[in-house]
């Protein structure tokens, strides 16, 4: 199995989830980081200073597959997260060496 | 007891502003990691003066004259009686007991503002319960309560220089005698502007009762003090928001809040005596100088007065004194006449009481400082609560828990 | 002076109700990256209107009256006295001046609930300037100001035709041309309804001021007024929340708010009238007939009335209008009498002071809007801006820093 | 006119004690999954109370005694004019109901803080509609409506037994009756300190409406009663962070506020009755028993009275109407004679007030309960519901949602 | 060493946290997530239109641990965050190649 | 590819940053977790309990890397990132066997 972690702008994750649901993927872990990239952070303003904030918002999603997946998956993430704009984000891909489903016991392919 | 009805609701919103208006005012501005110490700094400055004020402030402030420096009559209120009317106004004298009180509490809260996220606070129980004794019982005495600055003519209708340049003094001395915060030139982001705007529009509301309720009378001139209170809060939002924007690009909220605080402060001691048109002009130079005295002065001269007391109060404050000076309008109130309207003298007599209260304010307020400092084991907390946080350090405390 | 007691802290009750409730209650309905602009929509609204009355708005509105279509004294409130006096009430002309202004600060800002987070911040700011000349002074003046409306016998005690039908109409128009925002229909979640709930039991609490206050008296009418006040609103929480709840199973929060707002919308017009049987009724009507403004007209429509300034404050605002004409009852006040008390015209005369306003109203807000969209190069924020927030791209600040 | 004027301020200040105050004090002590339901109970409170009391509960308690048990007059206040006045103050009756409304409403929603997160929010909203009925109006006519405590003698100037014991046994009954959390005794972290801190200081200002707005006059007693109002709550809450200090070495905020709250408790009987000095007494001692009141005496009986109702409202109540018993001056109010000042019997007197009502309200607020809880199917929430948080499955929303 | 990742519901956090520290585990990271899987996500209101909310909050727990301890770890996790009701969440297995700890420069089994 | 996982005090994240933007990282992703290790919590009172806090404020920062960077990174991180007092944190290093760069779909070390 295959951790898919992709980091992406936080307005796209509605349609990244629509996507890969429909691709029959019903799991995924969705969390709030910031991101420090190309894209520059935007400016704010304190009491006549200003400045630079170089963490943007980003929606970080991990979706755990089987290996057979893995492309179909990543393809189906790009093109649902780009908007061609720099700051569009990455997906990382890792080895996942067992997983457990918590409720049933259930192993490896049988729990993603 | 139409006066008494309104005295008495002006007393309660003038409550209002220190342990809600001024709390989020100020606790919106400080960082998350402090905003319940910066919330308990104003309310328990309030709570603090409560007390104090019963107990002997009153008496020092109001009692019997003594030479033109203190009053005195007796501790605990005793010989006051529930009959006993305040000549101005004929309202129950413990009613202009409890109307000073607030005055009292809102002026030692708005000197926090200068000195949070560092101050022990057990250091500030300490000092503001002396402050209001040794500083501000004096200078309302010498203001308001028949002291030599009255008799000089010194025009203040509803404390700019009792509480604001007052307060704006003392924050600056002991953010001077404090030091810089450890994060000092940083990005320090406000938790919450929110609460900022809620506490100012707060504050606002409870101005109203600070100013038309200082007339003590539900009069034409109580109407009067109203409305340019009114006019010049929204004016001074409108120039501070305005050269903000000029300068850069941006409308930002925090310049709003602080440009009506700014109106109001300057409106404060000329409430009672001038126009619609001179309020348009206080409101509207009180936003521009208190912008320059946060944007520029601070900057320039690199103190770390945290939330603006004596850029705000202090200059605004300055300005509002000696506005009243030049705009006073006897058709308003016969009491105030200003250069406009020929008498010239009233500028230099506004500008002594101004320099007797910096002096006496910043002096006493040092020797305040150090006594409680000394009381308290040092007034500074330790590196390594500040960078924690005073919230958890202080008072085991979260300000939010949300999920 | 007991009437100046009232009015006096009836004024400060109706100001209280812009900057901080409405600032809240709207606030609280947009989307966290809103916040601050939607709250500083409201506050500006205020801020605008307090400088532009005592320029010229006032003397249009309560000046002398030039046919029956609009007044006019001097500008910069020039003329009047300190000691001038209202006829009703005998309070002082100054402060009649800023208990009207109130109502003018109230009425733009209620219209900005239909436009949140598209409107260029800019655009809000003229275009509030110049509508409360064009088109809330006038209206004032035909109802209040001895303006036709008036003459025709159109009854409205504390504003449901000049202020909610007003505001309702002008957000209307204006949320039309300006368009849906771009994510209109999808979910778009309230940032604090806990903020929403503070604002509307704040607007409820001005609301006393609203509607006792606009008796310019402390007598028995305005008891009466602040009864019927009270148990409207609660009667139109109850209704809405229970119709709420037969639809969807949920007592929501929003609802109940929501419903407080109708109901003290609908008994606007009524307060100084009916009695407090009759409140029940209109509050109750009123809970339902906004629920079905928000739920069912809204739907049906399309058009993004992004906070319901239409559906609760036109829908309530008509059905009050007319209620009146229904339940005023002589021996409540001897000003009014209604369909119920024998008067079946009155009914038609609300109806047409209806039509007139939003005639009226819709065209003049049309042309406003138009003009302040043009001097501010367009009224729209860019997309971008839009996704991004108006709170960073307009006011460069976040409503919430918490760790 | 100026007793009306005052009076109809201090309506408004009591109004916004409870969906404003009460529910941000509440709201801001329970888990933040619970924070709008918390909300909830207190707003629905006051507006379930402001119905049931036009329709029946005003007569109930103030209309004609019938044998010092209840009162009867009509339902929907008919037969009651604009013109009539009532003999205290001589201000409108209609001014009286509403009065008298608000504090119907605050006695209801203060019960809630014993038993949020667990409850049906139906449960809720019958059981408040007949406590108000059953329980409160009894009360209030025995004390305050020409009842047969009245003619015992007992003393409560503004509602210690009536508003706050009543209240207090209230909570503790029903939540012995609905039983402990699920999770009572693990860590629940409040979801805002802030907003707790901001309710507590709204409840401050409402309650000067509440103590000197009872002496139905803008006079001399009105204005002691304020003083003393504000010097018990600010000494209370000293006392309560000193000993909260001694004991934790932390000065939290959230005593702070419940010190605040435990003194206002416990000078509400006593405000029109005693002097300054005895109003420090008082509050002292209230902040002292009611943080025992909640630290000890609510951990050695381990009952799940959530945020304190009774810990704070039943004990700092009982205290003050004792109080009351002991320092009443006849200088202050000549209506009332203490221990102190030759009058032994009082203290008496009040202990007999003191437990008539709590066997009253513990034997009727169990019975109105229970029918509540058959009415609705059963009154508390599934495991499930309450795991999840009231938010989510009564009102299907959340309180805030920042970015 | 490994890193076991388990997303699992808010309130077992409390009980997993006491039975890995049984386990002489002493460090883990913890963050809060959104999770999207076979549980169904509740509906909010909002002016009378109903959104169902297909994200429900979890807690995701990082702990690094030497090989040996992998199973018995995964065992007490499986064991104390389990109600045996959908949406008891999954724990994933990966391998970690190298631990620092920051404080002392200790490196891999010292330091985790 | 490696994917260095720090865990670190919350006012060190400036010092950190500054230190690899240095190196010409350019890019990171940041999150706020909760961290339990040797260092204490803290406790909080609520209403006259004491209750000790296990979970302290901790950030994550993720960075992925080509291989060659991978000592150079840690190092720095390490510098910037100590006090030398208990709760300094930890660096966990694992295997990053593809990356995306979603608006140009560039791959792997065109794309860290
Ligand atoms: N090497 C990296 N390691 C971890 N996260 C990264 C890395 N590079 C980029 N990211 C994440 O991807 C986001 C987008 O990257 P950025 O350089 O701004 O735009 P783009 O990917 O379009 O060139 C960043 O905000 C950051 O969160
Ligand atoms: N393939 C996956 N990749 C990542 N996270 C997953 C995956 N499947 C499930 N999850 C996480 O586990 C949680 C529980 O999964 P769910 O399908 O709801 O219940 P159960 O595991 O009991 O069948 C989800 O909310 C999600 O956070
Ligand atoms: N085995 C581990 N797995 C995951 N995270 C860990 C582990 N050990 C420590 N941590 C993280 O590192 C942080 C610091 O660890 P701690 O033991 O407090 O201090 P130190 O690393 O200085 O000994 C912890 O708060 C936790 O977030």
């Amino acid at each position: 199995m295959k951790k898919i972690e992709s980091i992406i702008k936080p307005f796209k994750l509605e349609d990244v989830k629509d996507a890969l649901a429909e691709l029959d993927i019903t799991g995924m872990t969705v969390s709030e980081v910031k991101g420090y990239g190309r894209q520059q952070g935007h400016s704010e303003l304190y009491r006549g200073a200003e400045y630079v904030v170089d963490f943007l918002p980003k929606i970080k999603i991990e979706v755990v597959v089987v290996d057979e997946l893995v492309d179909k998956v990543i393809d189906v993430i790009v093109k649902s997260a780009r908007t061609g704009k720099i700051g569009d984000g990455k997906i990382f891909v890792s080895n996942v060496e067992k997983s457990v489903r918590i409720r049933t016991g259930e192993l490896d392919n049988e729990a993603v | 007891m139409g006066n008494t009805a309104w005295v008495l609701t002006a007393t309660a919103l003038v409550m209002l502003m220190t342990p809600a208006g001024l709390a989020l005012f100020y606790g919106g501005m400080s960082r998350s990691k402090n905003l319940l110490n910066t919330i308990a700094m104003s309310v328990m400055g309030y709570v603090v003066a409560a007390v104090v004020w019963v107990v002997a402030g009153y008496t020092l402030a109001f009692g019997t004259d003594i030479g033109g420096i203190i009053g005195f009559d007796s501790l605990f209120l005793s010989g006051i009686k529930v009959t006993d009317l305040w000549a101005t106004g004929s309202i129950p004298v413990l009613l202009f007991v409890a109307f000073q009180m607030t005055f009292a509490g809102i002026t030692v809260s708005l000197a926090s503002g200068a000195i949070i996220e560092r101050l022990k606070f057990s250091t500030w129980l300490v000092f503001a319960a002396i402050w209001i004794l040794a500083v501000y019982a004096p200078v309302a005495h010498w203001v308001w309560g028949g002291g030599f600055l009255s008799k000089l003519g010194v025009l203040d209708f509803a404390g700019g220089t009792v509480v604001h340049i007052n307060a704006g003094i003392a924050g600056l001395v002991v953010a001077l005698m404090l030091g810089r915060r450890a994060d000092y030139g940083k990005a320090m982001f406000p938790s919450s502007v929110t609460l900022t705007v809620l506490g100012a529009s707060m504050l606002w509301f409870g101005w109203f009762g600070f100013n038309a309720g200082s007339e003590l009378a539900a009069d034409g001139i109580a109407a009067s003090a109203f409305l340019v209170t009114n006019t010049a809060a929204a004016i001074a939002a409108l120039a501070w928001m305005t050269i903000e924007y000029i300068t850069y690009k941006k409308f930002t909220l925090l310049g709003i809040a602080s440009g009506i605080v700014a109106g109001l402060v300057a409106i404060t001691p000329a409430a009672g005596f001038v126009d619609t048109s001179a309020s348009l002009i206080i409101g509207a130079v009180a936003g521009i100088v208190a912008f320059y005295g946060v944007n520029g002065l601070k900057k320039a001269l690199k103190y770390d007065d945290s939330l603006d007391a004596f850029g705000i109060h202090g200059v605004a404050g300055i300005w509002g004194a000696i506005a009243t000076g030049i705009f006073a309008n006897p058709e308003v109130n016969e009491l105030g006449t200003g250069l406009l309207y020929g008498n010239a003298d009233q500028v230099m007599i506004q500008i002594e009481g101004i320099i007797v209260t910096i002096v006496y304010t910043a002096i006493a307020t040092a020797i305040v400082f150090k006594i409680a400092s000394i009381l308290t084991g040092g007034a500074r907390v330790s590196a390594d609560a500040e960078s924690q946080g005073l919230d958890e350090v202080e008072h085991g405390e979260k300000a939010f828990n949300l999920r």
